[in-house]
Order: structure tokens, then C-alpha cells, then sequence
């Protein structure tokens, strides 16, 4: 009996290609319409380091990484040694070598062995050392019956830039893996073989280009950023892709500027757009006040990685939600969304605009390593979700002289006037003010204007509460968690319930205003909460008991430092404590 | 307004500005009003952006869209505007401090860019809104508020540090001198690309009252028959001492931002009449 | 019966010299041992504009400055419409005004209308109009037998620059002024005068001045900062005093290089500081985070004033807290001390360079623009305040090799070499990091190394406890505050107890680590708990719900936007609702 | 250690350096190694600081004190370091992107202080630790991870900012002339006062593997017989098209910041015999 359920890890480092071999196999995964997850790690140095994958393959949709390997390749003992933590094989696994380069004295891994020819057919079939890793894409289907359909075309778009005669060596080479791999399959290595019938064809995307098409979709116009790791895909993107729409993009001199460009860009009326990730976004935190302040509509972006300070950049971690919260002087209200998937940072891109927009101030969208850079396939993106825009004077706002932030609207918000408008001119400005906009220190206007910003808290509150809910309709345990940790939360709570266990998952995506009422609905039946989140301080569990009355006797805290994904097996382990 | 003459106190709006009396500002938002009457630019069509010092409330003083933002981050602010709005004649009011301290990161990089923004340098020497500190562009030896034993460090030249950076319009004038800025304003909005215009503006209250005396004997016009297409030739005039050169010390025509965006987006491909489909970005995405 | 405590407040415009008379009138009654508290207002006019002050003088220490006046002095009505909010004088009140400047129609105020020849006197005595302030002065003290004695050396000391030919013409002035009074002197004028006898003098302090005075007296010998109101004075100070002790003074080009330069200075091993306010303390978050990282001692002020953004520079809030105990992405701890009064601003200086050095991490001290602009007379300063250093490398530190992060200490806290020690060679980072200091990606290594960071707050929590205290001993009703609204809510609950209403405040001083036990013990005896705090987000409120279960049910929340002083009736009233 | 000869070695910590083979980052901390040697400074008195980028792991790499903070920022931190221990021999490692983007103002700050610190900047263009976006230093028109349709601005010249900043000791090398840049170093760390090494150092990886050969036949030292102590003349060497001018392009002998303080103190009246005691200066706040 094949498997329905395929992970497949591989190491090597500078020159192997491991990663153009995910890719690939990614891309033939998704050409045969299966499901396809992929996250990589790199060592610390640019080029000639190490690096690894681990992609997972399915026949449904899956939403985590997967905790144990069932096929692990190593070009390179001494890179597998780095990331040997993340790249753990099955007993059942098969782990593939070049022959050449033997399994080392000391390194204790479970699966079966294989040593294959990689480096002697890469140099047989295309002349070279440099095509081992098409030799091991044909070996992986050869033996496994997986991922040799659709390989050329993938071949053919990954390798366009490097000619024909490359791309044709490097297909050979795959032909020659694939006829050894077929000549050698075994029993055995049939036996965790995918079965799986075609379905049509999958889209391939990272969380960060998910988002950025999201923002392009939203009518973004304007991006302005400062590369950082790991939110340099949304930056590259637009950079390649603003252009076609007319729009305008700048790569900033830091992130200072950065947001200082989107509040210009949106004071304009244009839809405008930054990301980066924590350090930025701890520069951010001055101007994220003034846009508050000023009520401007802005789209910020903070991709987390682990931290403090710089971290460790490439990884992953949820320590940025303070400071999307709770970051900057003042009482300075925004919207945070937090994206739990590569779908929803299509979706939270949409609707932070929307909101944005709509109410008038800036909205935080927190995504992280692990959702930004990894890639999954995705059936489709919905193209049709709904756009709104900017409320702008209508006839009869301007009457009597118009004033840029009229009090009385029931949600706070009030119409802004866009430069170019000769009945909506207006200054505005970062210190107190009164309705037309014109500095003021009255104690008075000051209450009054806190009051109508953080009115339209109130009425996004009321209006959207986005919240993700898996598992028992009636459960005794429920998890509380966001972001990334849901991929293997909900795979967790599925296989639970499978086993009957009441456990349900609830995961907001609307962090702050904080739905708060779905939450409390959700607590109340349960006899334990567990609370899951990858900070050492608990950013999460704290931020939850400043807006509500969490059931303390029945809260177990799951909190640890990032830098490692949150596995299926810890949230079942969390799950069985909690069921105990 | 559109069809009738807009006269210079159209631009102004009726908040009484906050300054010191005496104070250069004055002179400042006056030749302002004055050169966007000469140029008759519609109000609405322009916007005054600034940050944070005496300075900095210029914005708040005029008839035309206005942003006063936070310290040192006005450029910014003007350049996304600029750049998503090019229909829209954008201006910034800076002080010294604004510009060339906290702002000077961002000064550098407007003038790189090019960005088709005029910088108005109101150049007082001094923090005048938080009362009296040093600025980059103190001389050396004064003594201010936070240099009680005299400025340590020699001053900053704004026109200098732009030239080095690349800004295609250098000029410096006075602020009593309302015809000369008028004439050099009005050439800084109209110049395509980055202008500066480092306008020597005094603080009354504290550089002394005597601020006016003690410039206006060091002005002195740019030599008869100088062609500012010079970058070497127009450092002659920075950092002087004993004088003050005013005009126009350097200008180049360069394409600005919005012209190299105009660019850019063509060799993308991008047609205003068919504009592109999401979907066909989405295409890309599958294998 | 002359009253024990006075209150005057004056308003007046550019070149009427209301500051200065208050100032002097500080300077006479501190000479005369009398307790003195002062506040100013400016209008946005940098010269010329609207100024005003309001005065209390005591016989004993008195916290705040009072809700309504005895003394109102009018030089401009104008100027008096802008400042009326601030300046309310009581029935019994008397209000004075140049003879020549009536009171204009439709300004109605209560009290006893005085028209003096304030002009006239000046003209006369000093040949011009500069000296109405000193007629003032003068004619408060003939009229109310306060504040005569002891200005001669304050005109002195204030004027000395300006020259002899000045100083003679304004004490001409005064007397000229007092002759007036005392002759005009009526019984009921009388009844409001001060009733003292004369103690040794007192210091005239503000808290910003107090706060530098500590950081000096605990050894900080290094500071950078920006101007920004309402902190510039400490940036002045240091400007004019460091020098003397040796150290180092940078006004830094912004606030991003004034905690850089802090953190490169400390790293040399001297104790070093810097001050700011909200928007510059926003742009310090980033690098708040990297000394929390990399474990260096850090003193960083935020004297806070109205936000967000630019807000109102001039008036206070509370409203910095979250961006304090909470900003900068990543898990990042640091420790935030809150002074609540002028002499807590010195004491806080010192325990936060203490903290800092003994605990390796930046130390925030909260103050606000009530607490560091405001003047008061204090007896002392505690000189003899422990100070203690860093721990450094001690013989055998070094063995096996010096390791800047050695784990297993159990305060978390491991030597730190200072450049200079050959066996103390290290490189840190703000990257995760080994105990050498080295990169590390490890997730391990980052758990680890969170745990040692934090640590360090646990033994800070259980060594420090700064609490302040006041009212019965068994309350029915508690107030929780903190900051300068202490000096509010001291007054309300001795009169509150005077009247036999058990009510006690508890004022934390250390908000994080937040003393948990003190409060938790505070709670427990209360029917009510009312927390009042200037932030319309209620940040402390909502910040104690992080760290404790706060009893809901018996919370009264007094939350209000900054702008305007927390009034001593306005905590009256709360305690009397809460009694309700 | 200290009566032993230092040799290059002694001044390399045992950390494998992470840069990939050929970064021309390995001459830079090599042509360090060869510096500190020649000027025999012992390792425990010198301290080495960066910001972040692929050069400002350079500290990691060293046997002396190190600092490797946060991106832009390291001036301001070596600044701090150097006026509150002026004995110590302060280094501070940058890339171009780290330097010139956003930590411009800092660096055009620290050459007006005339801080005594050592700038060395590892020029290479491109944003090498965030894989191959756009310089301010990169060519106009070169593609690059950001600038797909090519980069639309003109690069910034380092040694022009820092002469237009008021820097006193510009220098210009390249990182595989390890001969020209120990020289180089040692006279920038022996100069009192803010001394900039622009040292071109090629990205093999995002700015391609023929860069050594690229920059070779461009370089060329400085004419026979210059004296670099004009300004105007050394601009002359700045923004050069088609070849590298390689030397001291400028050197000016004016107080550092260490003894700028230094000359406060003692105004101040500063006596490290007698200290004065905090007592004093209360004593100022009695009436
Ligand atoms: C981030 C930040 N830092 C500091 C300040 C305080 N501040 C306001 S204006 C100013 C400088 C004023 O000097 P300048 O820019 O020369 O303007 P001027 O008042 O002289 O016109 C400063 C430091 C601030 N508002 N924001
Ligand atoms: C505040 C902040 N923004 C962005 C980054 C991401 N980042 C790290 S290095 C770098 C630039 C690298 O270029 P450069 O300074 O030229 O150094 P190189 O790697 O080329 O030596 C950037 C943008 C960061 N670490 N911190
Ligand atoms: S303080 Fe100086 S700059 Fe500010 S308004 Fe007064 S005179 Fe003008
Ligand atoms: S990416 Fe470029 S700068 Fe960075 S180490 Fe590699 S070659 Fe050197
Ligand atoms: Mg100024
Ligand atoms: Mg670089």
C-alpha cells in the first residue's frame, strides 16, 4: 500500500542544487495537481554554504511541514550535521547518498540505507558534477514512482535564462537517475510511493508572494521598503510587478523612509504599501503613530523572524506582537491582522486595505519566516474578492468649509479629501487638532479626538472578526493560537479528533481589535485551554489576559523561543497532557 | 478661483502663524505666496509638506493641501507623494536641524533620486522650536543652549552636502530678500528634478535681534555672468566665510523620478489603455 | 486666620515677565524654608506668546499644585482666555490686573477684582514697563505679607548677567510695589496671606534637574541625547555639568546615534544615558532591543508628554507605558522604573544606573512633563546613596577562556570585560549568540539563551520593590496610579482620611518586573479598587491584566486623555463614587 | 603577549569567516590583520565595530574587543565608545548599503565631529547579506534583485559625502591590493580624527565572478607628487567614470573629537587631581 503522504528532505551545500531540486519537485507535484508543501533552510554563508529542504507531498491538502522524513537525501554529511535537528528520517525511511561519499563514522540516523551513483551519472550524462541534483530528482522518481511527469517543463522554466544546451544536459541527467531509480526500485521503496490520480494543475507560492498579489489586488499602487530577510520576496515582487500596473515602487534608503513614503504616497490617495521585518519595524514605530494620529490609511508589514534585536534572521518566531500592538508613544490605534496561512496572506493583503481604508488608519499585517518563505500549492486565489476605497467629501461635506476630521460620524471615521480636490483643502498634521485640522493643546479637543480615533476600533470590532475555528463542534480542550503554528495545529486537532478526542483549535486572524466575543463563546465549554505560541515571554498569552479574563485554573501555556517550527507531535503532546 | 488671477495672499490661509516677531519665516512663507501667485499654480494642486520645528509650521500657514509630519522625515513623505502624484507641485519646508541633523540621511538620498520635490531650507542656525540648541549649521565657537563652553564642530554647508549628493538645483538666498527668493523659488518649483534652496531665515529670539545687521553685509549676488552648470564651481561658494553668496549655484538637467518611474513603467510594458489583469500575474504561479 | 497654604497663579504675554515673578517667588520662599510647587504654561509662540504660571506655597510638603487659586494675576486678558482651564480662582479668591487693562466684558471669574497700577509703578520706579513683573511681585508681597523677604537675592541671583544698572532698577520696581500693597493692604487681602515662621532654605528643583543630579551622583559620566521638549533640560544640563566630572556630552544628530553613542559608551565600560520624549523614544526601540541582546547597561529617560505623534509637546500623559515595558520586536527584557515625584526623579536615576549595571540591561525611567517641568522645593538630597558597579571578569573568570555569555549564573547575570583586559577579548552581537559571543542559529542555544535573559528579571523582581504606599493602613477602597499623578491622589487620600475614609493608594515605581506580591497583597482587603491614569487606553490598566488577575468585578476605572493635570477634587470624587 | 612581536596572525580569532569564496571581504580583514600588526597595537585596546551586512561580520573575525550591532548604526556606537575612552583604538567596519543608505546621516555626522574613529568601508555596490538588491553605490542602470529594469540613480561617491561632510582623511583602496590598503590602513588609524578607507571589495555573488577583473585595469594611484590637502582637488577623484583613483585623496590636520572634549573639560574647569563633588553643584540650586 503507497502512501497518500510523502516528506522528502534533502542537504547538501554550495553547488549541490538541493534547493533548485525542491523546486523541482515541487513544481512536478503541482503540474500532477497533488499538494505540495516546502520550506528550506540555509546555513549562514551566501554562497558555498549549506543548505537543505523539506518538501511534503499529498493527495490532500496539508498544512504543515510534517515532523518525520520519510525520504531524506544527503549530498553532504558535514552540512547534514547542520541542519540534522530539522531533517529527522522515519524508521521506515530510505536515506539516499552518493556512493562516493559514504555515511560517516558517529552519524546515527534510522532508515534504510541506499548509496546511488549521483556524482558519477550527473558526470556520465551531462558532463559534469553540476547536474547531480537532476540525478537525484530522476533516482527520487525512478524509485519512488513520484515526480517525474511534468519535471521537463519545470526544468525548462526554472533553467529558461541559461539556454538550451543547459537545459538539455540537466535532462539528461534526470533521465539517467530516472532509468536507475526505476531499474532499482525495490519492494520497499515502492512501498512509500505516492498513489495518486492527476488532478489539474496547482499554483506554486510563497506566503510573501501570496501577499503581495493580495496587495496588487487591493488596488496597491505604491510600495516602498528597505530589503530585510525574510520579507524580501514582497519587495522583489513589487519591484518586478508594480510597474505593469502603473503603479510606483522605491527601494528606500531605510525604513524610515520607507513608511514615511507610503503615508505621502496615501495622503495622495494612492493605495501604499511597506513591509519588513522586526528591526524595521521597530523603526517604523514612530511614523505608524503619525499615520494613526493623522488618519492615514497605510499597509505595514512585518514578516517576523526570530529576535531580539537581530536573532537569528532566517528563522522563525511570533515576538513581534507587542510591538505591532502595543509599539509606539502615545495612544496610537491601528489594526493588526495575523495571516495563519499562504492562502490567507492573499486574503489578510485584501482586507487590510479594506480596512485600512475604510476606517482610516494604519493596519499591521504580521506574517513570519515560516509563512512567508515557505512555498505551497494552492488551487486558486480568489480573484473576485470584494475591494472597497477611501470615503472622500461627497457634495455637501465641504459645506461651510470643509473639515478633514468632522467629529459626529458614528464610526469615527470622516471624509478625506484627496490633493487635487479644490473643495477639500486642508493641512493636516502630527499634533493635536481640532476638526479642520489646525494645531490645538486643548485638553478638551484632545479627549474628544482620542475618542473619535479609537471609535473606529470599536466599529471594526463590530464588523469583522476574523477568526479560523477547526475541530470538535462540542470540544473539552481547545488551543488558542495564531499565525504560522496553525499548519500544524490543525493537522494535530484532525488526527486527534480522528481518535475521538473532543479538541477544538481556535485561531484569530484579527488580532487586534481582538474578537472577543467569539473567544469567550469558544472558552466557555471548555474544561482546558491550551495556549501555543513560539515566544519565550509569551506575547500572546499576556496580550489575551489584557483584553479578557482568561480561565486561569484551566490554562496550560505552551510558550517556547522560535528559531524551530512548532511540530504536529508537540501540539499532540500538548493535546494528550491537556486531555489527562 | 481657477479662471480669475490668483493673487499672492490666495495662498494664504487666515491662521495667524506662531512665530517670534522678527522672525525670517516670515520673509519665507511671504516670497512663497508671492512665487506661486507669479506662477499661478492652482491651490489644490499643490501640497506644502514639512516637519517638526518653528519652521516646520510653515504648512499650517498656507492655502494650498498641507502635511506637518514628525522630525526630519518631511523628504520622504514629499517623495512618495511625488512620485504616486506627479500632477501635484510638491514642496518642503525644513529647518536646519530637520534637514541636515535628523533629516540628513534622508536630504542625501532625495537629491540622489532626484525626486521632483523643492527643499526649502529655512536656515536659522539654531534649534528655534525646542528654544535655542546647537545645530550642524551653528558656526563653531557659538555659544547655545547646549553648547554652553561653544560649538565644538564646524558647520555643515546644506548647498555643499546636496551638491555631493547629487541635487540638480543648488541655490541659497536671504529672507528679507523676498524679490531675490521669489525669483529663485519660482525657478526651484518649475526646475524638473530635486531643488534645494537654502534660505539664510534668522532666529530673532535665539541668534539675537541683531541677526539682520549681521547678514546683511556678507550677502553678496553671484559674480556677474556665473553659469551655475558647475559642481566644482559652485563648492567655491559653500562653506564661505565672512560672506554669503546668494543665487543660484548650481543647476542640471537630469531626469527626476517621476521621469525615470514614466520610464521604467514603459520597459514593463505597462499600457495606461489596457492596464493588466491580476490574473495574468497569478499565470506565472503555475508550474 | 491666615491660611497655612496658597496658591497664585499669573498669566501675561511675551515681555511681561510672569515667568521670571514666578520664579522669583519660588526662590523667596525656599530661602524662607516654605515648601514651594510651581508649574508653567507657554503658549505654541516660542517669543512674545502667552505664559502663565500657578504657584503653591506651604508651610508643609505639599504634592500637587493645588486645584483652584487664592491669587490671580491678569497682565492680558487674551492671554488669560487661553490659560482659564488652568487657572480657576476659588469664591474667596482675589484677582489682580493692571489698572489700565479692566476686565474686559464677558469674561466672568469669581473673586475679589483688584485693579493695580502695575504700569504705572514700573514707568515710574524703573523708567519702563519691563518691571510690571517685579510691581507684582512686590505688591503680592505688601498685600499678602508673603514673598517679601528673600527676593532681594533671587532678583540677584536671576538677573546677574543683565548687569547691576538692571538689578538696581527691578528691586526699585518691587519696592515701589510693596510700598503699594502694604498700604493697601485691606483685611481681607490679609486673611489670605501665608502665616510661617522662617526655616533653613530649601533646594528649587525640578524633576528634570533632580533626575540629572542622580545620574551624575550614581556615576554616569557619559551622556548623548536630542532636544526635545520636555526633556531638553536634562539635555542642558548635562551639557553645561558633565565636563566638570570629567565625562563626555554629544547632542547626537537624533535619537537613533544619542542610544547608539549610550550603548557604544557603556560597552567601553562607563555608565552612560540618554533622555528623550515619546517620538524619540519610538526611534529607540530598535536599538533598545540590541543592548537588551547583547546584555549592556543602558539609563534611557522618556519624559512623556501628550501623543500620539507629535500630540501636545508641552502638556503630560501616561501613555509611553506600553511602549516601554513592550516596545521593540522580539523578546527583548528590559526594566522600567516610573518616578512619581520630583525627589523619586533623582532617587530613580540612581537605582536605575544601580539596576542597570548590577543586571546588564537598559533601565527606562518614565517620567512625565508634570514631573520634570515642574519646580518644588525640597529639604535634601540623599548624597549618600549607595552606588555600585558592574560586575567584571575576576581572577579565574578567564580560565578555559573568557566567555562574555557564561550560562548557569542564577541571576542570569555573567561578568562583563571592559576593553583594555587582555584576558577579557571578546566580540558580541546582537545575532543569537553562544556564551562566547559567536552566531549561532541554534534554536537550543536560543531558548537557552532567552531563559539567561530573563532570568535576570526574575532576580530583579525579587530583589527590588519600589512601592510607594499611602493612607489608612486598613482601606476599604484602594487607588492604583502611577507617575505624577501621585502627587493628586497623596493629597486626596490624606483629606479623604482626614475625614475618616479608609482609602489607601498604592503607587508601583518599578513597573517591570511589576512588584506582583505587594499589589496582590494591597488588593486583597479592598470593596473597591479605583485605577486612575492619564491615557485614554487605559495602558496601566490594561498593562496590570497582563501580570495579574485583576478583580473585575470590584474595578473602578478612571481613565482620561492627558493634557490637563490629574485635579486633587477629581480624585476626590472618585474615592467618594468608589464609597458609594 | 605585550613584549612579544604581534604578528598579522595574532590580530585573527579561530571563526571560520562565512563569506563566500572569493568575497573580496577576506583582503579587507586580511590587509587589517597585516595594519594592526605593522602599528603593533595590543588586541585588548583596539574595538573593532560594525552594523550588519556580509562586511560587518568583520568583527566577529578579529582577536580584539568586537561589536557587531545593528544595521547603520555603528558609527554613532564607535562615536560613544572613542569620547569615553579615548586610549582605545576604535575600527569601525561598514558596507555601502550600511553606510551610505541608512546610515548616511550618521556618517556625514561622525566626519563633522571629526570623531577618531576608523572608517573602513567595504564598497562592493550591492546588498550582499540580503542576496543582491540595489546599492546606493551601485550603477546607474545596472539590474539587480531590485532594479529589474535597471537601477535609475546615479550611485554616491563615499569620499565625496565624507569631503562635502568635512571628513579629514579620505582614502580610496582596493581589497585584493593588500599592499596599497596595510598602507592605507595604517596612516587612516594613526590620523587623529575621522579617517573614511573606501576600499572596493567585489561581491563575487550578486555583482559576478569577473569583478577583480572588471575593477583591475581601472585602478589607478593617485598622480606622482599630489598632495592631498585641497579639497577641491581631491572632488576631482570622486565620481571618477572608467577609472579608480586609489590613495589619499585628502588629509587636513583639525582637533578630533577626543580632544575638542578634552579642551571643554578643562574650560569647564575640570581637574582629574581634584574631581569636583555632586554636593557642588546642589549647592547651585539653594535660593
Ligand atoms: C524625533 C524627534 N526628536 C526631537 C524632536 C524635538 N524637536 C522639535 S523641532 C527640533 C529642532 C528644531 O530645529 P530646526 O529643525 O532647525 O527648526 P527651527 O525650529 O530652527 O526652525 C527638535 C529637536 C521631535 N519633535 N521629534
Ligand atoms: C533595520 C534593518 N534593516 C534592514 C536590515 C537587513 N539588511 C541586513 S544587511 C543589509 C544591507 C547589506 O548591504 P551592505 O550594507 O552594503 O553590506 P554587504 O552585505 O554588501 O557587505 C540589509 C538591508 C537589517 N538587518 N536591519
Ligand atoms: S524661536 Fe527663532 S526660529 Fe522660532 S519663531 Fe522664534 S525667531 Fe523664529
Ligand atoms: S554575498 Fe557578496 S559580499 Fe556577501 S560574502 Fe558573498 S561575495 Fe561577499
Ligand atoms: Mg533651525
Ligand atoms: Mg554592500
Amino acid at each position: 500500500m503507497a502512501a497518500s503522504d510523502l516528506v522528502v528532505g534533502a542537504v547538501g551545500r554550495g553547488g549541490d542544487g538541493v534547493i533548485l531540486s525542491g523546486e523541482l519537485l515541487m513544481a512536478s507535484a503541482a503540474s500532477k495537481g497533488l499538494y505540495g508543501y516546502m520550506v528550506q533552510s540555509y546555513g549562514p554563508q551566501i554562497r558555498g554554504g549549506e543548505s537543505s529542504f523539506r518538501a511534503r507531498f499529498s493527495v490532500e491538502q496539508v498544512s504543515s511541514p510534517g515532523d518525520f522524513l520519510d525520504i531524506l537525501v544527503v549530498f553532504d554529511w558535514a552540512a547534514y550535521e547542520m541542519f540534522s535537528n530539522e531533517l529527522v528520517p522515519k524508521e521506515s525511511a530510505f536515506v539516499l547518498f552518493d556512493e562516493d561519499n559514504p555515511v560517516p563514522e558517529g552519524v546515527r540516523l534510522s532508515g534504510t540505507k541506499l548509496a546511488a551513483p549521483f556524482a558519477k551519472l550527473s558526470k556520465s550524462a551531462s558532463g559534469s558534477l553540476q547536474a547531480k541534483n537532476m540525478v537525484m530528482v530522476g533516482i527520487l522518481g525512478g524509485l519512488f514512482g513520484f515526480g517525474a511527469e511534468g519535471i521537463g517543463a519545470g526544468v525548462k522554466k526554472r533553467l529558461a535564462k541559461k539556454g538550451e544546451e543547459v537545459i538539455k544536459k540537466n535532462l539528461e541527467a534526470f533521465e539517467a537517475g530516472f532509468s536507475y531509480g526505476t531499474a532499482n526500485a525495490t519492494e520497499a521503496a515502492g512501498k512509500i510511493g505516492l498513489e495518486y490520480s492527476p488532478g489539474p494543475p496547482k499554483l506554486v507560492l510563497s506566503g510573501n508572494e501570496a501577499l503581495a498579489l493580495g496587495a496588487l489586488h487591493a488596488g496597491c499602487r505604491f510600495y516602498a521598503g528597505y530589503p530585510i530577510t525574510p520579507s524580501s520576496e514582497i519587495l522583489e515582487f513589487m519591484g518586478k510587478n508594480m510597474w505593469k500596473f502603473g503603479g510606483s515602487f522605491i527601494q528606500a534608503e531605510d525604513e524610515l523612509a520607507s513608511i514615511g513614503m507610503v503615508l505621502g504616497a496615501s495622503f495622495g490617495g494612492t493605495k501604499a504599501m511597506t513591509a519588513t521585518s522586526g528591526p524595521g519595524f521597530s523603526l517604523m514605530t514612530e511614523m505608524l503613530g503619525l499615520g494613526s494620529m493623522m488618519e492615514i490609511p497605510a499597509v505595514i508589514v512585518d514578516v517576523q523572524r526570530t529576535g531580539p534585536s537581530t536573532g537569528i534572521p532566517t528563522k522563525s518566531e511570533q515576538s513581534d506582537l507587542w510591538q505591532a500592538v502595543f509599539g509606539t508613544h502615545g495612544d496610537a490605534p491601528r489594526v493588526v491582522l495575523a495571516p495563519s496561512d499562504v492562502e490567507d496572506c492573499f486574503h489578510a493583503a485584501v482586507d487590510a486595505f479594506n480596512i485600512s481604508e475604510e476606517y482610516q488608519l494604519p493596519v499591521v499585517i504580521l506574517s513570519d519566516q515560516l509563512l512567508a518563505q515557505r512555498k505551497v500549492t494552492l488551487s486558486s486565489l480568489p480573484l473576485d474578492k470584494a475591494v472597497v476605497g477611501r470615503r472622500t467629501p461627497a457634495e455637501g461635506d465641504a459645506e461651510g468649509g470643509y473639515c478633514r476630521y468632522r467629529l459626529g460620524s458614528e464610526d469615527g471615521v470622516s471624509p478625506m479629501a484627496v490633493p487635487g480636490d479644490p473643495r477639500g483643502i486642508y493641512q493636516t498634521t502630527g499634533l493635536e487638532h481640532n476638526e479642520k485640522g489646525e494645531p490645538t493643546s486643548s485638553f478638551e479637543l484632545h479627549e474628544v479626538m482620542n475618542e473619535k480615533r479609537y471609535r473606529k476600533l470599536k466599529a471594526i470590532a463590530e464588523r469583522y472578526r476574523y477568526v479560523r475555528r477547526y475541530g470538535a463542534s462540542e470540544p473539552e480542550v481547545g488551543i488558542l493560537a495564531w499565525g504560522s503554528s496553525k499548519g500544524a495545529i490543525k493537522e494535530a486537532v484532525a488526527k486527534a479528533n480522528a481518535k475521538g478526542r473532543k479538541v477544538a483549535a481556535f485561531i484569530p486572524e484579527l488580532l487586534y481589535p481582538f474578537p472577543k466575543h467569539e473567544l469567550e463563546a469558544f472558552l466557555k465549554p471548555l474544561k482546558k485551554v491550551v495556549i501555543i505560541e513560539l515566544s519565550y515571554a509569551a506575547q500572546f498569552y499576556k496580550y489575551l489576559k489584557t483584553f479578557l479574563d482568561l480561565p486561569e485554573e484551566r490554562v496550560i501555556l505552551k510558550k517556547r523561543s522560535g528559531g524551530a517550527f512548532l511540530g504536529v507531535s508537540e501540539v499532540e503532546a500538548a493535546i494528550e497532557e491537556a486531555l489527562k | 478661483m481657477s479662471d480669475q488671477q490668483r493673487k499672492p495672499n490666495d495662498y494664504k490661509n487666515p491662521l495667524k502663524p506662531v512665530w517670534c516677531p522678527g522672525c525670517g519665516d516670515f520673509g519665507v512663507v511671504a516670497a512663497l505666496y508671492r512665487a506661486l501667485s507669479q506662477l499661478q499654480i492652482p491651490q489644490e494642486k499643490i501640497a506644502v509638506l514639512s516637519g517638526i520645528g518653528c519652521s516646520s509650521r510653515l504648512p499650517g500657514y498656507m492655502a494650498t493641501y498641507g502635511f506637518n509630519g514628525v522630525h526630519g522625515r518631511a523628504l520622504p513623505v514629499a517623495t512618495g507623494l511625488k512620485a504616486s502624484r506627479p500632477d501635484l507641485t510638491v514642496i518642503v519646508a525644513a529647518g536646519d536641524g530637520d534637514g541636515v541633523s535628523i533629516g540628513a540621511g534622508h536630504f542625501l538620498h532625495a537629491a540622489r533620486r532626484n525626486a521632483d520635490v523643492t527643499y526649502v531650507m529655512m536656515d536659522n542656525q539654531i534649534y528655534g522650536l525646542t528654544k535655542g540648541q546647537v545645530a550642524p549649521t551653528t558656526p563653531k565657537g557659538d555659544k547655545t543652549k547646549s553648547t554652553l563652553y561653544g560649538n565644538p564642530d564646524p558647520p555643515v554647508d546644506p548647498c555643499e552636502l546636496a551638491l555631493a549628493a547629487g541635487a540638480t538645483f543648488v541655490a541659497r538666498t536671504f529672507s528679507a530678500d523676498i524679490k531675490g527668493e521669489v525669483d529663485i523659488l519660482c525657478q526651484a518649483i518649475l526646475h524638473k528634478g530635486f531643488s534645494i534652496v537654502d534660505i539664510i531665515s534668522p532666529c530673532v529670539t535665539f541668534r539675537g535681534d541683531d541677526q539682520y545687521d549681521f547678514w546683511k553685509p556678507k550677502l553678496r549676488p553671484l559674480p556677474e555672468g556665473y553659469v551655475p552648470s558647475n559642481r566644482i564651481e559652485a563648492l567655491r561658494f559653500c562653506r564661505e566665510e565672512g560672506v554669503l553668496t546668494t543665487g543660484i549655484l548650481f543647476k542640471e538637467e537630469r531626469p527626476g523620478l517621476v521621469e525615470q518611474q514614466k520610464n521604467i513603467r514603459r520597459s514593463a510594458g505597462y499600457d495606461p489603455a489596457a492596464p493588466p489583469k491580476i490574473e495574468e500575474l497569478v499565470r506565472a504561479f503555475y508550474p
